[in-house]
């Protein structure tokens, strides 16, 4: 039986997604507190929003709602975009200190 | 919506512009942009509301509004980028361009009417900011500020999108209005604690954005590795942007868990206040001082959250607004005087201030009326915005609040004097006693700044109903 | 439109002060201010002391607000405006004596400060009158900061700070005031804030009781009544003369004007709920300044302490709700103006002879300085309230209205006009009898200018001492207006 | 009540008349004043005596054409309510006696000081403060309600003040002049007090609607408790002005002004104001029998005490002061006594032989070249034989040897007394002996003996000019014949003063007959004026014995001397005793408040206040760490916490 892509999804019940999810979110956090190299801190990130994208698009097919999924594409040119940035500042610190540990960086404080 | 148009197409243009490699001419040129847009802003104030993109944005008289604010503001703010045409700075094209594109984003989220345009607008904005926070490519300050503020608005942004996907989930909807028929719908009672989640984690996003505790630490960090010009930027379009979106997102979606929402804003005010008067009182940097006071002004706006009417007019809307508006100006004059200082002094701190009155008297008057402003005494827009917000405040029964706002302003009082001191009554060091070049229309334009302030102060009722 | 004109016509001068280059600065700013004083003779000419609220000007200014520029004088008013515009000029006319860096802008503030007093005499709106409030401190925060003593920064720091804190309580109770009141006159906003509608409020006593408090701490730090005076002394002698002056001479007028003008008829019930513990604390402030004055070292600071004694007196007699002693604060702030006007600029013209202000090291100067002599005896005389001067006549009036209030505090009170004499003829006996000192030996007597500063302050001194029912009549209405005000 | 019919004669005379009578002097001290150093100091003395004498001129036209009292309406001076307070004159029996007598004697007083000053440098300023103070003594008399007498009180004190401390280069004489304005101010107060409860009780402080309203509620609703403390209010003003006990220090110190300045203010005028207030509220006291016997035991103490006093002094004006302060209480004893009468009597005869004596003791210290020390004069009544007659006549009058004035007066007031109490009298007569005895102690030491002096005085020694040596002569004939004005029925004579007087007290005569009808027998009567003429010869011949017969001599300061007679010596330590209860503690409380109460609690509690907050913001640096992650943390812990406090509400 043929399937469409909502009905596969709405196969496993909403909590497990939205578990997943949390706990997908959670591991993106823990990962931001934990690390101090500013690449991977940035990949926690790109994971909390990953993880945004999971619940979103669970929510979409649920509600058969479109809008949802839409949602999930401008976040994701969007993460693109911060991507770009992103490494750009982490690549000029690189070039300044050789370093991306984010503790380091602690001229400014009080 | 002929803003928003018109600043991304001329947006471009001011791109391309800077391939004639003729920095003289990019100043004037985003300058008339700008006025042009505030021209066509002003042009929207008449027309009835209007919807654009299937319902994503409405330009209304709010929106129109703070679009005028943060326009306004960043065509006053301009003219203190003309080192950086002197100096022949090589990107500057494009920084004119990323505030003007960042401008759109900043309109966007002050008309918005789904959460996806919000969170387009903060994302344009942010990822604006992140970049000329280190436009100082070989200043580590700045390279820190960059850093600290793009990893910790990376994060706030996942919080935010995390809320907005829960209230997605709670309500199936982005739309404002809908969200906030969804909200009141009995039926979804049993997705209430999502809901509420997601709500607390939405203002959590949004509160980072606008530097309200306990999300502020980033503030006053990067507020002082960034470039003044662009910090002065922040912390006016910036936040004013923010507390437009908040107060929107506020009323058109979740005006009916008020109830449930308002004593976290409460407690985030009272903290904000605490915070950013307290802690502006230990600093001997004026920019950092002007970060934490930054914070602290976002404690009085939210007092305006916390006077929520459920309307985007009344006491609460036309409080942020007044308030928005005095600050943005008075920031822009003390950051703009803070630029010149720094620029030919190279020193940000109360020090670098000594004698400013006898070497160069308007830049010293500029800044007294605007630190006046922000502390709020009379005679000045401060105090109306003071005034407006505390009164909603009031009326909607928050004395304690109120109460402890004033203290604390009574704190404010006591740091915003210290650059009138230096100033005026302390003698400058021998390195800093010789005037300070400032052009003409620099000149013209920090005295627009002290009229519009004290105009403000005069004559409030010009904009303080508006709303 | 005349209370409208002596309100902006110092400012219009202030500003055009700008474009005035050189020493043609402060012939300019004097002669503004010398026609300000003559259009206020005009106004006091041609007022009718019969009525209240006269020469109004009501517009609106913040109108969705409900909020007016509505000012406007009665006789209070009147007597106060009449007060400011005839020391501005003499103050102007006493700072000539200095040569202050940047001259136009000293005296730019000045007149900006006239306007930022007048406003608060003739304000009948309460949110303008805070405006104004505020507007009168900004000036004097800068004369003082700016042409002060070593210690000027700290010490007009707290001065600031501590007056602002202070006037930020009384924005609060007007701000509660302001949405208890009903639709405004013209009905475009929910509230108003104007004095007439204050008055109209029915105000719970629990609410008077707690507005009291908020309302006062404003008028007793700028007084400044015990315990809220601690900026006092310290300012008063780092300010530069002229500022000097005008903190005491008028500004520290704004508490017991406030006072009378919005605290009694607003809040009576406060008022007869603490009004025990204000005539207390006023007493003490008597006695506690007068007896701190007697070892001061230093002429200002003894000025200023015998100005906290003064004030406390004028407070007592507006707390005792009395005819008599509303009167009395009345005609004591015009006579305490001028006297303590004279005061320190007597004491300037010392210090600035000698070089000192140190009491000890003066001495002699009655042998070369027969002008200066009678002056400065003609001034203390009326500063202890001798019959027939000034000092007396409100003296006398506030007594007896603190002794009506109560025989025992009025007893304790009038010790005052022994610790006076105590610490003034001390003072007046170290300085100007005795030997000459190394400092003084070389004293010259007043010239021209100075005469021409204490001559008009002398000729007040007996007019007020002679005829003050002058000035009693024009205030008379409004005070039985404020005493029936506190009645309903 | 009964209804109140105040009396309101116009005026005879044009107000300008009236005017003129305290205006007239005044104009001299504008003259004087302003053109100070521009005049001759003959020129100066001769404007000051002009004023004077043409305010005695119009006193005595008044007093010669008066028929009954009036009042006249200069202008209203403060109007507050019901509080109304007219400067408004009162002609009357009373003022005008004291009109006589202070620009009588005054005018007397500025000639001399014409001689008597001519070799100071300030002479048109001294001459001003004298006219200054005629003026405000005039008003005293004059006004016609208790706050216009407020004013001439005050401006007495003022020109006391000013005139103690002429001569301000010496810090002595600024002290007492300092101290006796301070003094009087003290009085001044209770005055001052007692007006404001006259106003509160009878809604009036004009003399005319006081005195009846109290009279005529005799037992109506003002209380005999409220008239003890109206009356005793005024007393502690008296007691001021007039150094009686316990506020007399002032007035042997004021002795540091010129002499002039002591005989008229000192003695003959300033001083007397306080019978003078007494005498014109004499209503109230009569109601209030209590404050009358305070007053009575006060004067009475105050005689003694000073008398003593007197006795050990070697300074020829500090003698005369305690003979004043001595005589004042003598006046006060009357009053306290309902002696009305006798006081007021008192107060001329005393005004005569005082100035008389002390312008005496300025001729004597003019001749000495400035030396005041009894010790180192003797024998001058060969170098000064008018001065010395006349100082004669003013000891005898002093003493009560009939016939001079001071006999009579003086034996009016102790029979007066005799009646009230007899141990009082005795006090009385025993002060009286003391009084002759120290009196005539002075008069040997001065004037006879051996001259003590330096030999640069003793050649120096001369007979004032003639401008001092006249007023003498008048002021010791109107001390020698004065008395007559009021001479005791039984010599045949007609109590003029007491006649004239009588509308004064009318009141008093109605409310207490009894103190005023009381004849004694002619034996009692004659028994009383032989004690006290027995008592003043005693006096003089104790005096003779010591001084002349046995030759003794004061010993100098340094000497030995009995505890009690050291007592007396030193005026038994008041002025220590002042300093220590007073002075010093008013002292230490002004640095003490200053120091600790204002410099060490109210000012640090502000400042702490901005301290903590400063505090605060330093403690907030600690959290601002500059380190991302630590940043991160508290973010995420505020989350945290944010959704936990909330928790409660999903």
């Amino acid at each position: 039986m043929e399937q469409t892509i909502p009905e596969v999804i709405r196969t496993v019940p909403l909590q497990y997604y939205v578990f997943f999810a949390t706990a997908l979110f959670a591991i993106g956090v823990t990962g931001v507190l934990t690390r101090r190299n500013a690449i991977i801190i940035f990949m926690c990130i790109e994971l909390m929003l990953n993880a945004v994208n999971v619940l979103l698009t669970a929510f979409s097919a649920y509600r058969a709602d479109p809008n949802g999924q839409v949602f999930v594409f401008f976040i994701m040119a969007v993460a693109a975009a911060e991507v770009s940035v992103g490494l750009g500042i982490i690549v000029m610190i690189y070039r300044n200190f050789q370093n991306t540990d984010v503790n380091l960086l602690s001229r400014l404080k009080w | 919506m002929a803003s928003i148009i018109l600043l991304s197409v001329l947006g471009i243009a001011n791109l391309f512009l800077g391939f004639l490699r003729s920095n003289r001419m990019l100043l004037p040129a985003a300058m008339v942009i700008l006025l042009i847009v505030f021209g066509a802003n002003v042009y929207d104030w008449n027309a009835p509301a209007q919807s654009y993109f299937n319902k994503m944005l409405t330009i209304d008289r709010f929106s129109v509004a703070f679009t005028g604010i943060v326009v306004l503001t960043t065509l006053l703010l301009l003219p203190f980028s003309q080192k950086y045409v002197r100096d022949n700075e090589a990107n500057l094209a494009e920084y004119y361009s990323l505030l003007l594109f960042s401008l759109v984003g900043a309109i966007m989220m002050v008309s918005y009417d789904n959460m996806l345009m919000l969170f387009v607008g903060i994302e344009i904005l942010s990822i604006s900011m992140y970049v000329v926070a280190g436009s100082d490519k070989r200043n580590v300050r700045s390279n820190e500020a960059a850093l600290k503020y793009f990893l910790m608005g990376s994060f706030a942004t996942g919080i935010l999108l995390f809320g907005i996907a829960l209230v997605y989930g709670a309500t199936g909807a982005f739309q404002l209005s809908e969200i906030g028929t969804a909200v009141t719908n009995p039926a979804n009672d049993s997705l209430r604690p999502m809901l509420y989640i997601g709500i607390l984690l939405m203002l959590i996003g949004i509160g980072f954005k606008v530097s309200a505790a306990p999300f502020h630490y980033w503030t006053p960090d990067v507020y002082e590795g960034t470039p003044t010009f662009f910090a002065a930027f922040m912390s006016t379009v910036v936040k004013t942007a923010g507390f437009a979106a908040f107060l929107k997102l506020l009323v058109q979606a979740f005006p009916a868990a008020q109830d449930f929402w308002i004593p976290t804003i409460v407690a985030m005010c009272a903290l904000t206040l605490l915070i950013g008067n307290v802690g502006a009182v230990a600093q001997q940097s004026v920019k950092r001082m002007l970060a934490y006071s930054s914070i602290s002004h976002a404690g009085y706006l939210l007092i305006g959250l916390v006077a929520f009417n459920g309307q985007l007019s009344g006491l609460s809307a036309n409080g942020i607004f007044f308030y928005s508006l005095a600050y943005s100006i008075a920031t822009v004059a003390a950051f703009g005087v803070l630029k010149l200082v720094h620029d030919q002094r190279q020193r940000e701190d109360y020090d670098g201030l000594n004698g400013l009155a006898r070497t160069n008297p308007l830049l010293a008057f500029v800044m007294t009326i605007a630190m006046l402003s922000l502390a709020g005494i009379p005679l000045t827009g401060g105090f109306f915005g003071k005034f407006f917000l505390f009164g909603a405040a009031v009326d909607k029964g928050y004395i304690g609040l109120v109460v402890f706002a004033v203290v604390m302003s009574m704190v404010g009082i006591y740091y915003y004097l210290r650059p009138i001191i230096a100033m005026y009554m302390k003698p400058a060091d021998d390195d800093v006693a010789t005037p300070i070049a400032v052009g003409s229309f620099q000149s013209a334009v920090l005295f627009v700044l002290a009229l519009l302030t004290v105009a403000l102060g005069v004559l409030p009722g010009l904009v303080s109903g508006i709303l | 439109m005349l209370t409208a004109l002596l309100l902006f016509f110092p400012l219009a001068a202030a500003l055009l002060l700008h474009f005035v280059k050189g020493k043609a600065g402060r012939v300019f700013a004097f002669g503004a201010a010398l026609l300000e004083f003559l259009v206020a003779v005009y106004a006091a000419i041609t007022f009718n002391a019969s009525n209240t609220g006269q020469l109004e000007v009501n517009l609106p200014w913040i109108a969705s607000a409900g909020i007016s520029f509505h000012i406007g004088m009665d006789g209070l008013s009147l007597l106060l405006v009449l007060l400011t515009t005839f020391l501005v000029p003499l103050i102007l006319l006493a700072s000539f004596r200095h040569d202050y860096k940047n001259e136009s802008a000293f005296y730019a503030l000045v007149l900006f400060m006239q306007t930022g007093l007048i406003g608060v005499f003739t304000s009948m709106d309460a949110f303008l009158f805070y405006f104004f409030w505020e507007v009168a401190l900004i000036p004097i925060y800068f004369l003082a900061g700016i042409w002060g003593g070593e210690r000027r920064v700290a010490v007009t720091f707290k001065f600031f700070l501590y007056t602002i804190i202070g006037s930020l309580f009384m924005l609060a109770g007007f701000v509660y005031l302001y949405y208890q009141t009903g639709p405004a006159a013209n009905g475009l906003a929910a509230h108003t804030s104007d004095l007439q509608a204050f008055y109209n409020l029915s105000l719970t006593a629990a609410e008077q009781s707690w507005l009291f408090w908020l309302i006062f701490i404003a008028f007793a730090v700028k007084m400044p009544i015990f315990p809220f005076h601690t900026w006092q002394p310290d300012t008063y002698t780092e300010a530069p003369a002229p500022a000097t002056m005008l903190l005491s001479g008028i500004m520290l007028k704004m508490g017991i004007y406030g006072c009378l003008r919005w605290l009694l008829p607003i809040t009576p019930l406060g008022v007869s709920q603490w009004g025990w513990l204000i005539m207390i604390l006023a007493v003490i402030g008597i006695i506690y300044g007068a007896i701190i004055a007697i070892r001061q070292r230093d002429m200002k600071r003894l000025i200023a302490y015998s100005s906290l004694s003064h004030v406390g007196l004028m407070a007592a007699g507006v707390f005792s709700l009395t005819q008599m002693g509303l009167q009395g604060a009345v005609v004591q702030m015009l006579a305490h103006g001028v006297n303590v006007v004279g005061m320190f600029f007597i004491a300037d013209i010392i210090q600035r002879r000698t070089n000192t202000r140190l009491i000890p090291e003066l001495g002699g100067l009655t042998q070369t300085t027969p002008l200066l002599s009678v002056s400065f005896l003609v001034v203390l005389l009326a500063t202890v309230a001798l019959p027939l001067t000034s000092g007396f006549v409100g003296e006398f009036l506030l007594l007896a209205g603190v002794f009506q209030y109560n025989n025992w505090l009025g007893a304790v009170a009038g010790i005052t006009i022994i610790l006076g004499a105590v610490y003034l003829l001390r003072m007046f006996q170290r300085v100007m009898l005795g030997p000459a000192t190394a400092f003084t030996a070389a004293f010259r007597d007043l010239n021209g200018a100075e005469l021409a500063v204490l001559v008009p302050l002398i000729v007040m001194i007996f007019w007020i001492g002679l005829f003050p029912n002058t000035f009693l009549q024009m205030s008379e209405p409004s005070v039985i207006r404020i005493l029936s005000l506190m009645q309903r | 009540m009964q209804e109140l019919v105040l009396p309101n004669y116009g005026a005879p005379y044009s107000t300008l008349l009236y005017v003129l009578i305290p205006l007239l002097p005044f104009l001299g001290f504008l003259i004087n004043g302003l053109l100070n150093k521009r005049l001759s100091a003959t020129v100066a003395g001769l404007i000051g005596s002009a004023t004077v004498l043409g305010s005695f001129l119009i006193s005595i036209y008044l007093f010669t054409t008066f028929e009954r009292q009036y009042t006249v309406q200069l202008f209203d001076w403060i109007t507050v309510g019901s509080m109304r307070i007219p400067f408004q004159y009162q002609i009357d029996q009373l003022s005008l006696i004291m009109l006589l007598l202070v620009t009588g004697v005054g005018f007397l007083i500025h000639v001399y000081s014409i001689g008597y000053m001519a070799h100071d440098e300030n002479v048109g300023k001294f001459f001003s403060f004298l006219n200054l103070f005629i003026f405000s003594m005039l008003v005293l008399v004059l006004g016609a309600n208790f706050v216009i007498l407020f004013i001439g009180w005050e401006g007495v004190g003022l020109c006391s003040y000013l005139l103690i401390g002429f001569w301000n280069k010496n810090h002595d004489y600024n002290n007492a002049a300092k101290k006796a304005f301070i003094m009087n101010r003290i009085g001044d107060l209770g005055f001052l007090l007692g007006i404001f409860l006259i106003y509160l009780t009878f809604d009036s402080i004009q003399y005319a609607e006081v005195f009846q309203k109290a009279a005529l509620s005799q037992f109506g609703p003002y209380t005999v408790s409220i008239l003890t403390a109206i009356t005793l209010l005024l007393f502690v003003g008296a007691m001021g002005k007039s150094a009686q006990l316990p506020l007399y220090t002032w007035l042997p110190d004021a002795m540091a002004g010129p002499t002039p300045v002591s005989a008229l203010i000192h003695a003959a005028t300033m001083v007397t104001a306080g019978i003078y207030m007494v005498l014109r509220a004499n209503v109230l006291f009569t109601l209030a029998p209590a404050t009358l016997e305070v007053v009575g035991i006060i004067g009475l103490a105050t005689a003694l005490f000073a008398a003593t006093i007197g006795l050990a002094q070697n300074d020829i004006k500090k003698v005369l002061a305690y003979s004043t302060v001595s005589q004042l209480g003598y006046m006060f004893l009357a009053l306290g006594v309902m002696g009305y009468t006798s006081s007021l009597f008192h107060v001329l005869t005393h005004a005569f032989f005082k100035a008389l004596m002390f312008l005496g003791a300025g001729s004597v210290i003019h001749a000495m070249s400035n030396e005041q020390d009894i010790r180192r004069m003797g024998g001058l009544r060969k170098a000064l034989p008018i001065t010395f007659l006349t100082f004669f006549i003013g000891c005898l009058a002093i003493s009560g040897i009939p016939p001079f004035s001071g006999f009579f007066s003086k034996d009016e007031i102790l029979a007066h007394t005799y009646e009230h109490s007899k141990l009082m009298w005795a006090v009385g007569l025993f002060t009286a002996f003391l009084t002759a005895f120290y009196m005539f102690r002075l008069l040997f030491l001065t004037f006879f003996g051996e001259f003590r002096g330096t030999e640069e005085q003793k050649h120096h020694l001369h007979e004032s000019p003639a401008s001092m040596t006249l007023p003498l002569i008048i002021l010791a004939i109107l001390a020698a014949v004065g008395g007559f004005m009021g001479a005791p029925m039984f010599l045949g004579g007609k109590h003029y003063l007491a006649d004239f007087l009588a509308p004064i007290f009318t009141y008093s005569r109605q409310i207490n007959p009894g103190a005023f009808t009381g004849e004694i027998d002619h034996s009692t009567e004659l028994m009383l004026i032989g004690a006290s003429v027995a008592a003043g010869v005693l006096g003089i011949i104790f005096a003779y014995v010591q001084y002349i017969s046995r030759g003794v001599r004061p010993v100098s300061d340094e000497a030995q001397r009995s505890a009690p007679e050291s007592l007396v010596y030193h005026k038994y330590y008041i002025d220590e005793l002042y300093n220590a209860l007073f002075v010093r503690p008013i002292m230490g409380l002004s640095r003490g408040l200053y120091r600790f109460v204002e410099q060490g609690i109210i000012d640090p509690i502000v400042n702490g206040l901005g301290r903590l907050t400063l505090g605060g913001g330093y403690l907030l640096r600690y959290v601002q760490t500059g380190t991302i992650g630590v940043y991160l943390i508290l973010m995420v812990v505020g989350i945290v916490l944010i959704l936990a406090l909330n928790f409660g509400k999903f």
